[in-house]
């Protein structure tokens, strides 16, 4: 027999035993609370506001901000393009497609980080994944990307240059012709409840 | 449980070590492969050597067999392991490039650099080729931005868009990839020129 | 050779083999979550884990409460309330500090702020264990509330308090 | 018999200057398919080589011009610390001593141009230029090379990948009668 026949038998069979084994458990099952601190040590959950200023600037289509607050604060005021999900309705069923699903990267936001990792532990728990939090939440994102601080005479040309791109992202925000169309109500995502897969390192 | 650098807290240097590691390996096996020589590589396209097709099956099924059943002990998160985005038309459009300078070059990048490593110039040149190809797209990103970042789809497997589980899947491209290598041979045979295959 | 590419071959079958038969002994599961996420969310919209600091202030010399600091041991040494306890927060659920969480006691989570002490009330709460609190500001706010001279006491804040008006802010001419 | 022992002698003289085989494609590619798995268990993510070049060549745009760097909308998302120190780029380190490595062994190691007897050397480097050129436009452009995409997403099931190794594939079967004088 040569060599091909011997690769293809042995392929098969184990393809056979690929197929019958049990379906792959979800995170759902899998994930115990050791698992669940790691995560949380590792902060891979978190979203710093710098970053989320990039994403924001270049009208990433792969995010959706989630503003966990009640339905009173989010209308005085929440980030261009944020959907309301009040902490106290988070597991409805009604957000079940925005919160588990795998086409868009959600970030949670507060005012503070509180609520919003309290929302991430919760959605965690259930095995849902594409969750973030925005650290610091909208005190933060005020704090350094709308009003961001000069560092001062004694600052490094590192913090300069933080300062400076900060001062350029507020513009951005602050400027009230890009304000409007980013806050236009954003759609349903398209692909609801399945499974999906954490970004954990590139290869391109 | 894995992933073991995202998941135990590896320091970077011990993963930059196991990337050198990781990457001796792959050298290995794409040099012994006979991945090293363009002639060879092109040779799937004429139906005279189909080695690129049998390796490229063989370890892409081994591995995600291996993925399956590491899974299935419990050793290794498959929900952490890196998914690659689909962004429609960026794939297909940078697939027919990327094919365009495959049969062109004779190498892909990973290839090139066992090629070179082995003193093939122009492996070199081809390196140097892709360098500057990236400059290009680099420099001339803004014209091919709204395309990089159109059709966005998420990091979506395909099982997934079958609707059908991960090991079925695996068994489907299994017994099409056993048709594949049955043809490849059989092609092998029809196209055979000894001329060639003794040089490479 | 090709006989030796048949046993490299066979070779990799058989240590395939032994994987898979190491993947029918099950590893069972420990550290289950034993509440519900629901169950949670109930627990969580209520904030009646949230302990504020003057509350804890009268606590502090109680025999019935224990304070629990998350931090490394590290910042533990630097300072710690009175008779706290050190549980590193990556070390919550070890065996070593069983007797201390399952005590029946009022225990009180306290870490930098309340965000890291949060989680650790989450993640021990949906772990099954009961009567634990959070210290709300953690010891940032403790210093300034408790430790300082009355000069230096500054308003209390909590972490989701806004601290701007952001609708201001961003539109200064509405009003 | 003597004369058979000088056949087996001269065949064993000729061994020693010929090259040793490869290696049995099928081995190879389970060799291959292992080499992936460890990637995958210890790192979470694949095998990759375009990414390398990119950082090479963000780390010289870096050092002759780094404002340019830093405006450019491209390479600005991966400026790090070091381009030199990032986890491809030792990948690709460990295949280019990898593949001496093995090249040694087999006693493959030649400076040559290794072209098809009817085009040139010169030509064979003008279209492994230009070839290049296409590969590393098309890989930015497709988010990952061969091993990139095609290989670690076909592996992980990604339809990404699947994608790319199609298009790879089905274009350079298309093309391959136009560029048939570069190989038969």
């Amino acid at each position: 027999m040569n060599t091909r026949v011997i690769l293809s038998i042995i392929l098969i069979s184990f393809g056979s035993i690929a197929a019958i084994l049990p379906k792959q458990k979800t995170s759902s099952v899998q994930l115990n609370a050791d698992e669940l601190l790691r995560e949380i040590r590792l902060e891979t959950n978190l979203v710093s506001t710098d970053e989320l200023a990039d994403l924001l600037i270049n009208l990433d289509p792969g995010i959706m901000l989630i503003d966990v607050r009640d339905s009173i604060e989010y209308s005085k005021y929440h980030l261009p393009g944020a959907i309301n999900i009040p902490l106290k309705q988070l597991l409805d069923e009604k957000w079940m497609p925005y919160i588990d699903q795998i086409s868009k990267k959600n970030i949670f936001y507060s005012n503070g980080t509180t609520l919003s990792s309290e929302a991430w532990i919760l959605t965690r728990q259930l095995g849902y994944q594409n969750n973030y939090v925005l650290y610091g939440g909208l005190n933060r994102w005020f704090e350094t990307i709308i009003k961001p601080s000069h560092p001062g005479s004694m600052a490094t040309s590192v913090e300069i240059e933080w300062f400076n791109k900060r001062k350029a992202a507020s513009m951005y925000f602050t400027g009230s012709s890009n304000a409007t169309d980013l806050s236009s109500a954003p759609a349903l995502p398209p692909v609801p409840r399945k499974k999906k897969k954490r970004v954990a390192g590139g290869c391109s | 449980m894995g992933p073991l650098v995202p998941l135990q807290n590896i320091s970077n240097e011990l993963n930059l070590l196991i990337a050198f590691v990781i990457g001796l390996g792959f050298g290995i096996a794409l040099e012994q492969a006979g991945f090293s020589s363009s002639r060879k590589l092109a040779g799937m396209f004429y139906g005279y050597d189909t080695t690129v097709l049998k390796v490229f099956f063989t370890a892409a099924i081994t591995a995600m067999l291996g993925l399956i059943f590491l899974n299935f002990v419990g050793l290794i998160d498959l929900d952490i392991v890196y998914v690659n985005e689909y962004y429609v038309y960026s794939a297909i459009i940078g697939g027919i490039i990327m094919g365009a300078g495959f049969i062109i070059g004779g190498f892909c990048p990973g290839t090139s650099f066992t090629a070179a490593a082995i003193g093939k110039i122009d492996a070199m040149w081809f390196i140097l080729g892709s360098m500057i190809g990236i400059f290009i797209f680099g420099e001339t990103f803004v014209f091919w931005k709204d395309l990089y970042m159109s059709g966005y789809k998420g990091a979506i497997k395909i099982s997934d868009v079958l609707g059908i589980r991960d090991g079925y899947f695996a068994l489907l491209l299994i017994l099409v990839a056993t048709l594949m290598f049955w043809v490849a041979e059989m092609a092998e045979k029809k196209f055979k020129r000894e001329d060639i295959t003794k040089e490479i | 050779m090709k006989h030796l590419n048949l046993l490299i071959l066979g070779g990799i079958v058989i240590i395939l083999s032994i994987i898979f038969g190491i993947a029918t002994i099950k590893v069972t599961g420990k550290y289950l979550f034993k509440r519900s996420a629901s169950e949670m969310l109930t627990r969580v919209n209520t904030q009646s884990q949230l302990l504020n600091i003057s509350r804890a202030k009268e606590l502090v010399q109680s025999d019935t409460v224990v304070f629990i600091d998350i931090r490394t041991p590290k910042e533990f040494v630097g300072y710690h309330i009175e008779n706290a306890r050190n549980i590193p927060f990556d070390r919550l659920l070890d065996d070593n500090y069983i007797d201390i969480l399952e005590n029946d006691q009022m225990k009180i989570l306290y870490g930098t702020n309340s965000v890291g002490s949060n989680a650790a009330w989450m993640v021990l709460t949906q772990y099954g264990y009961d009567k634990l609190y959070v210290l709300d500001g953690g010891v940032q706010d403790w210093i300034t509330q408790v430790e300082t001279s009355d000069i230096f006491k500054g308003a209390y804040k909590s972490d989701e308090a806004p601290l701007y008006n952001y609708s201001e802010v961003m539109d200064p001419e509405s009003d | 018999m003597p004369d058979r022992q000088a056949d087996i002698y001269i065949n064993m003289k000729e061994n020693l200057k010929q090259p040793k085989p490869y290696m049995n494609p099928y081995l190879a590619g389970i060799v291959l398919g292992f080499v992936l798995l460890a990637s995958f268990y210890l790192t979470g993510r694949g095998l990759g080589a375009s990414g390398a070049t990119r950082s090479v060549v963000i780390g010289a745009v870096t050092s002759v011009t780094p404002e340019h760097a830093e405006n450019s909308g491209y390479f600005s998302k991966y400026l790090g610390d070091n381009q030199m120190k990032t986890w491809l780029v030792l990948e690709i380190a460990g295949v280019i001593i990898g593949g001496f490595l093995s090249g040694a062994w087999a006693g493959r190691l030649k400076i040559r141009v290794e072209h098809s007897p009817g085009i040139s050397k010169r030509k064979r480097i003008y279209m492994a230029t230009l070839g290049g050129l296409l590969f590393g436009f098309g890989s930015q452009l497709g988010r990952g090379c061969t091993s990139g995409a095609a290989l670690t997403g076909m592996s992980v099931m990604s339809l990404a990948g699947f994608v790319t190794m199609m298009a790879i594939f089905g274009t350079a079967f298309a093309l391959a009668y136009f560029f048939r004088k570069n190989w038969i």
